[in-house]
């Protein structure tokens, strides 16, 4: 507790590291050190549901080469981004707490708008999205406001959900059965075949490193300006260059057979822009903040209502959205779209993925890690000649083997008190 | 006792004033006819036993309960308060005897819970910076804003609560059990805090138990007891009056005890080495 | 065409015939006509999006020839075309393909199944001499969000409309599920008691729903109840006199056919078709209804089931009288 | 605060009264008043879902006076007992804040091993049904180690549960596909037709009745002997006697047709036993303590391990007897047991019920009213000529309209302090 | 300042005794080398600025925590405890500052968790008398011990926690902060619980930020500062050398604060009247 501190730039002098007890290392040696600090400790984010994805693929691989081809792998985005846009939604209802059971009828009575609308009533596809997406903004609307003027649980009014858009679903699609999207139309075309161009792909995979390097240089300035410890520069340019490399290869690699998908370039957009909401904005901070203590938010002057309002309706639009994007991936709006296990599959790539069905925990991401989960399992099953009974049982072991190594991050993290 | 003539002049326009304030849950009445003023630049201190219904007063003021009966005027123009936030709107800031901080964010996240920098693309450097001013006036012991409030100890979560308190520039600051968590120093400057902002002209109603911290910063100390106003008293009040406001009894278990050790002392004065 | 690989993609498991008739009828004879091809059997679970997902997976595992029983008939279409642009034939397999000309379509006409168990029901009830006005009959249709079910539903109406007899009630069965067939079966005998004077079920898991209904509820005699897929469960139900009919489906002969027309694709040649459906060269074969009468004939004596499969203990006096079995 | 105490019986007296905020009323005028201001405060428990039952049976009943028949009636009991007993176990793992997903899948599972044990393999049925409990006695002890040791959330365990004892199911019926339970046994004839003899009933029907007057007497004597406040025996006797009457009418009535099944019975009696166990044992108190604060409830000193083992192993092993007993109502255990909505219905039915979804509140009661009011709907709606469109949309609309008025009651509850 | 020389013969055997207790949560090390002995008869204050680690170390102590090094030797013997149930069966019972209290439960439950009286068939009767008892030993005011925890205000909640450890016939008692929320008359009757139970021969271990009340009922004054022993004091240890022990500065907040005010009053004597 010497009085001479201005003279010198010890890192003690900064506001956050005056603390004693408070370890800190700098640099990328420092960098590496407190990633191994947190393996131990368990505190690893969704590193853990990487690995259990990593042990899926190569045990697929190893039975079957093909898994790994691009060719099918392409396929994988594909079957990803429909489901995964559903899981999005889910996130957002996760987030405070609350549960949509109702997205795999939304989805469905989406996509039978879709059918209705563009193809039998002759009206521009456009149109007909928008107006699939503002139904399910609108049934969103109704949840919140059974919620929120009412107090029924989410559970209970989207069950009551889940039954009647099937309805309707049944019923605007009662007469005519399933309808065709006509095939070749540019609709039908981005949900089957529609590529980036190669040369755009790696150009798009460059932008995250480029923003990593921007907003972290940025960062370290203005935390060294305000007094603050900042990561080091040379730690920001080795995961930005990490990220550049590990996603160069995978477009590389992709780029063999058709490509990126534009589907899952938007599935990759659409999570990234719900990252940065949920992450960047005062409307991310406050989802957050209602999720892990509701009456804390309130009295904090948050407008409660309006979040799960937001929350609801996002995770509705979303869900039509989907339902949307799998009529295209199908060329059809049929009686059947969106039951099964549209939405079980929805909630639990959220679970997996990470976001906590208590509220408050989780984060965009999830959506995406979750359904590569999912549809990897159901990928490489497809690719092995399995009974139906066998491929359920493969199917359930898998996942519980996937969530394990999560599990057990978690516990270490919990007895090192990070829970 | 009762007597509730004014021995001093407030320093300022009357604030806030209630009027028959009741409040009901089921069947406890907490709350029964309340009366209380407050002027600008005076620290109330609000004292009372256990369950006295101090934090439901504080509770109905800053918008999270609703009076069952009664009138709240705040700065000459009756007011009701259905939410929280209308509380807030008003220039009501309240620190929380439950704190009421969201555990799954960190510090800096819940100082500046609904009033966040810049909405559209959070500045955590200024938000961060700012944090860290507020925690250090106030003597805080936080080894770091980016860890969750779960982490933290019960007198830094209360340290936390205080500082999010102070981030607004309200005219009425509800201060229900500020120090009871906090360590020596953290409730001396607490107490200094409440005076600096007393002397900036802000009107102050706080809760304790601790009759040390009320004398010293209260202008007026009103008692309540099961639920009722029981007396206003000024600092100059004895311990004893106080306690026997509070307990309702001349004969109690604080002056039981006072005696019980004058006693012990003597007896035991050589007993114990 | 040695060495090549052929897929075999089926819809659900509503009723096993697939997994217990289809894939290995096939598969049987694919090994008698092509030795070293590479048969991939796969079952979508009712799910269209999972048997995208396992069409493309065996596109990715260089498939020649494709037999495709489509969950979503629509969906189906797109499949299709993209295969044949890959240059993969697609065989159609049981249900049609109205929106895209498939390579060769087999199947039995699941239109026709729904119009023979109702027309032999009518048959049935004419013939015993109930009359029309005495009551009507109950219609219990598959899953409504099936497209197979909505298949079976027009040919039980085409069956019953015009018979003379009402159709009391109607109801789409969700998802198949028995009990659900049940649970309302008991509602319309709480509603109709007497009137009932028979039902038309679409199937043996949701027949038997249907019969468990009117047993728990005190009917006896038992009205006919029919049914189709010609399970264990209910040829047995058909012996000891509970069920009326069902559908025969030896799936293995429509299974033979397919695996024939994929080995002529695989050799560039054109399989041989009986008509031409939805433009596409076809091949259909006809079901038989099975009731009482016929059962050994159509079940036992084609060697579709053994006699000790159906006639165990419980069942051995309703063989006797039925001429099945030692 | 007089000092005379000893020589009057005051009711400031006793210990409970102690204080002077707290309103009391005594005798059955007072017993009346309380119900009112309970009443008026939203504090009531199950009564709104009650009034929303009401409701919906009243609507049913003048769209086709069938619905009342008590033949009718009989068939709703029998339909109510197989899903109620599944319910029941959910309700457990919903207590400590868990859910369990696969109960369709155990119940469907339970119901195959019945079906080849004892038809296929010949065993006795009682000890076919034993091996059947006990198998969903060992799926939940496998949830209990993954969730225990592993930390896996039980979302996740029990929906690789779901799939996995999907896969067994379909591999143990794979040959037949299904398998008829023979008509005329015991045990179809059980999940068929047993009704109770109709003194029989009567008589049980007064049971309920006594055991109130039982323990209300006794406690009233105990509480005064502890100079405690206690009932008044006034208002003692009108509960009892309107507890007696109403079964009795409701008895009368049901034994005009068939009486009431004793597989009601059987799940009456399942619901009587988890009410005493949550609410009269340790073990009960536990749940309830876990599920409200898990922390708090481990620092107490209760082994909260064994706590969720026995909630997830009752569960388990309710939803393998509600297979059993809806094989034996069907007379079939087939590949589509426990599959659809087997699952959502019985969560539902818990939850509708006022059971929470987020632990720590709820009873046993709520299978039994949840499921009522499930089946009521899809039995009411069997009595209409519905197309499935219309008849998805209101059995949405209804199943809100019966948890509106719970949810008007709750709302008007938290505005009175008492959420 | 940090002489630990026995100055008093302690009152009885040792009960308790830390060596070397270490804990880090991630990147924090909230306690470093603490040593701690308690022997029975004893009433030893823990105390500490806010984030010191005293909450930490008492966890420990109840099993809910596991320190990540040092032994600790219970009645002679060294014992781990992976488990606050291992706690309680040793004799240790514990009030924590976050109370850990469920707020579905009633009062008289929350009492008696986990130790219920006839577990098959719960006497509720006899439990809520009990209950009473306690409660009323403790000047509680509570309106109904029928009511959940969650309708109980903090002081209600903190004397229910308290009544909870008293249930047991414990050999070691934690009183983490366990007037923190109380009025005055219940702080009395604590006090005095805490003095009866200490002549009963248990070892106490007090945490409390409140040095008038430490100073009143404790027999050796523990001080920890960042996470680390920083010196033993005796009752009669002035204020000034205990808050310098805490605050680690001679000149703090607390005696800036004290001298300011000293300088305000004589300046202010005539100013407000
Ligand atoms: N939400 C609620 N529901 C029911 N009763 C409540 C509720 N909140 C408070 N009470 C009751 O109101 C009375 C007053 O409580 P309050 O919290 O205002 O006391 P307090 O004066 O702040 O006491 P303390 O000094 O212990 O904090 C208590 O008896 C309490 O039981
Ligand atoms: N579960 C945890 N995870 C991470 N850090 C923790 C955890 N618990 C405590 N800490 C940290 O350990 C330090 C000591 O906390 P502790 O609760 O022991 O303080 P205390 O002395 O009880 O303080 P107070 O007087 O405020 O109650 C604090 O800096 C706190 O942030
Ligand atoms: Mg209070
Ligand atoms: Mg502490």
């Amino acid at each position: 507790m010497t009085g001479n501190v201005k003279d010198n730039a010890l890192p003690a002098t900064m506001l956050d590291r005056s603390d004693e007890r408070l370890k800190h290392e700098a640099g990328i040696g420092g960098a590496v050190r407190g990633f191994i600090d947190r393996v131990r400790s368990g505190d690893l984010g969704s590193l853990p549901v990487v690995v259990g994805l990593a042990l899926i693929w190569t045990v697929f691989a190893s039975l079957n080469p093909i898994f790994l081809s691009s060719n099918n792998l392409v396929n994988l985005l594909f079957d990803c981004s429909t489901v995964g846009v559903i899981a999005l939604g889910i996130v957002c209802v996760l987030m405070v707490g609350e549960i949509d059971l109702s997205v795999g009828s939304i989805s469905g009575f989406a996509s039978a708008i879709v059918g209705t609308l563009w193809v039998n009533q002759g009206w521009p596809v456009a149109l007909a999205i928008l107006a699939a997406v503002a139904v399910g903004g609108l049934i969103g609307s109704l949840y919140a406001l059974l919620y929120n003027r009412l107090g029924m649980p989410s559970f209970v009014a989207t069950l009551s959900g889940l039954l009647a858009v099937l309805g309707m679903q049944l019923y605007i699609l009662g007469s005519t059965g399933s309808i065709n999207l006509p095939y070749g139309s540019a609709m039908v075309n981005f949900g089957q075949m529609l590529v980036m161009p190669r040369l755009l792909a790696h150009v798009l995979a460059v932008v995250p490193g480029v923003v990593m390097l921007w907003t972290g240089v940025r960062t370290i300035s203005r935390r060294r300006e305000a007094n603050l410890s900042a990561p080091s520069l040379g730690s920001i340019v080795l995961r930005a260059a990490a990220t550049t490399l590990v996603l160069e290869i995978i477009v590389l690699y992709l780029n063999q057979d058709r490509g990126i998908p534009w589907m899952f370039g938007l599935f990759v957009g659409l999570v990234m822009l719900m990252n940065y909401a949920l992450t960047r904005t005062q409307w991310g901070r406050s989802m957050t903040a209602v999720g892990g203590n509701r009456e804390a938010a309130r009295r904090a002057g948050i407008n409660v209502r309006r979040i799960y309002a937001s929350a609801f309706v996002l995770c509705s639009m979303l869900a039509a959205l989907g339902g949307v994007l799998s009529a295209s991936r199908l060329a059809s709006a049929s009686q059947q779209a969106g039951t099964g296990d549209v939405n079980l599959n929805a909630i639990a790539a959220a679970v997996i993925g990470g976001t906590s069905l208590f509220g408050g925990r989780g984060n965009a991401y999830s959506a995406l890690l979750g359904i590569i989960v999912i549809q990897s399992i159901a990928n490489g099953l497809t690719l092995l000649d399995l009974s139906s009974s066998l491929r359920y049982m493969i199917t359930g072991g898998v996942l519980a083997i996937a969530v394990i190594v999560d599990s057990l991050a978690r516990r270490s993290r919990v007895s090192h008190g990070r829970a | 006792m009762t007597e509730t003539t004014d021995r001093k002049t407030p320093a300022g326009e009357m604030v806030l004033s209630l009027r028959g304030i009741s409040k009901s849950f089921g069947a406890v009445s907490a709350l029964t006819d309340i009366d209380l003023d407050v002027h600008a630049g005076e620290v109330v201190a609000l004292v009372g036993d256990n369950g006295a219904g101090k934090s439901t007063l504080v509770k109905i003021l800053a918008g999270v309960h609703q009076p069952t009966a009664g009138t709240i005027t705040f700065r000459g123009r009756p007011v009701t308060m259905t939410d929280p936030s209308a509380a807030l709107n008003l220039g009501i800031a309240t620190v929380f005897q439950d704190l009421a901080l969201c555990e799954n964010l960190d510090v800096v996240a819940n100082i500046f819970l609904g009033r966040e920098l810049k909405p559209m693309q959070l500045d955590e450097t200024a938000m961060e910076v700012r944090s860290w001013t507020l925690l250090n006036e106030l003597s805080a012991r936080i080894p770091s804003v980016r860890i969750p409030i779960a982490s933290l100890s019960g007198g830094q979560r209360q340290t936390v609560a205080i500082a999010r308190s102070l981030l607004l520039e309200p005219k009425l600051i509800l201060l229900d059990e500020p120090t009871a968590a906090l360590g020596v120093a953290q409730t001396a400057e607490v107490l200094n805090l409440i005076e600096r902002v007393r002397d900036r002209g802000l009107a102050v109603i706080m809760i304790s138990h601790n009759m040390e911290d009320v004398r010293a910063v209260a202008d007026r100390i009103v008692v309540l007891r099961l639920g009722r106003n029981n007396g206003v008293f000024y600092p100059d009040a004895t311990n004893q009056e106080l306690v026997g406001a509070i307990t309702g009894a001349v004969d109690n278990s604080v002056t039981r005890r006072e005696e019980r050790r004058h006693a012990g002392q003597q007896l035991s004065e050589g007993g114990r080495p | 065409q040695s060495g090549s690989t052929v897929a075999f993609l089926m819809p659900d498991q509503a009723s096993t015939r697939y997994e217990e008739h289809d894939a290995p009828g096939f598969m049987a004879e694919m090994k008698k006509l092509c030795a070293d091809c590479k048969v991939i059997y796969q079952n979508a679970d009712a799910d269209a999006s999972r048997q995208q997902q396992q069409f493309n997976s065996v596109v990715s595992q260089g498939a020649k020839v494709i037999v495709l029983d489509p969950v979503d008939s629509t969906a189906a279409a797109s499949l299709v075309k993209q295969a044949q642009a890959q240059g993969i034939k697609v065989i159609a397999y049981d249900r049609p393909i109205p929106d895209a000309k498939a390579d060769f379509y087999v199947s039995f006409n699941n239109e026709a199944i729904g119009k023979a168990i109702a027309d032999s029901l009518i048959e049935h009830l004419k013939a015993k001499g109930v009359a029309a006005a005495d009551g009507g009959v109950l219609q219990i249709n598959g899953s409504p969000t099936d497209a197979a079910a909505g298949l079976i539903k027009k040919g039980i109406h085409a069956g019953l409309d015009n018979s003379g007899y009402k159709i009391l009630a109607e109801y789409d069965t969700p998802e198949w599920a028995p009990p659900k067939a049940q649970q309302w079966t008991s509602g319309q005998v709480t509603r109709f008691g007497k009137k009932i004077v028979g039902i038309v079920a679409a199937n043996d898991g949701t027949g038997g729903g249907a019969i468990a209904a009117l047993k728990a509820a005190g009917v006896d005699p038992v009205p006919p109840v029919t049914g189709n897929d010609a399970t264990i469960a209910a040829l047995q139900l058909i012996i000891s006199g509970d069920q009326y009919n069902t559908i025969s489906k030896p799936s293995e002969i429509v299974a033979a056919a397919a695996a024939n027309a994929a080995v002529k694709l695989l050799a560039g040649e054109t399989p041989k078709a009986d008509v031409t459906l939805y433009d596409t060269p076809s091949q259909l074969f006809t079901p038989a209804v099975v009731t009482a009468e016929n059962l050994k004939a159509e079940i036992i004596d084609k060697n579709i089931m053994k006699a000790e499969q159906l006639c165990v203990d419980r069942y051995a006096e309703g063989c006797k009288k039925l001429g099945i079995g030692g």
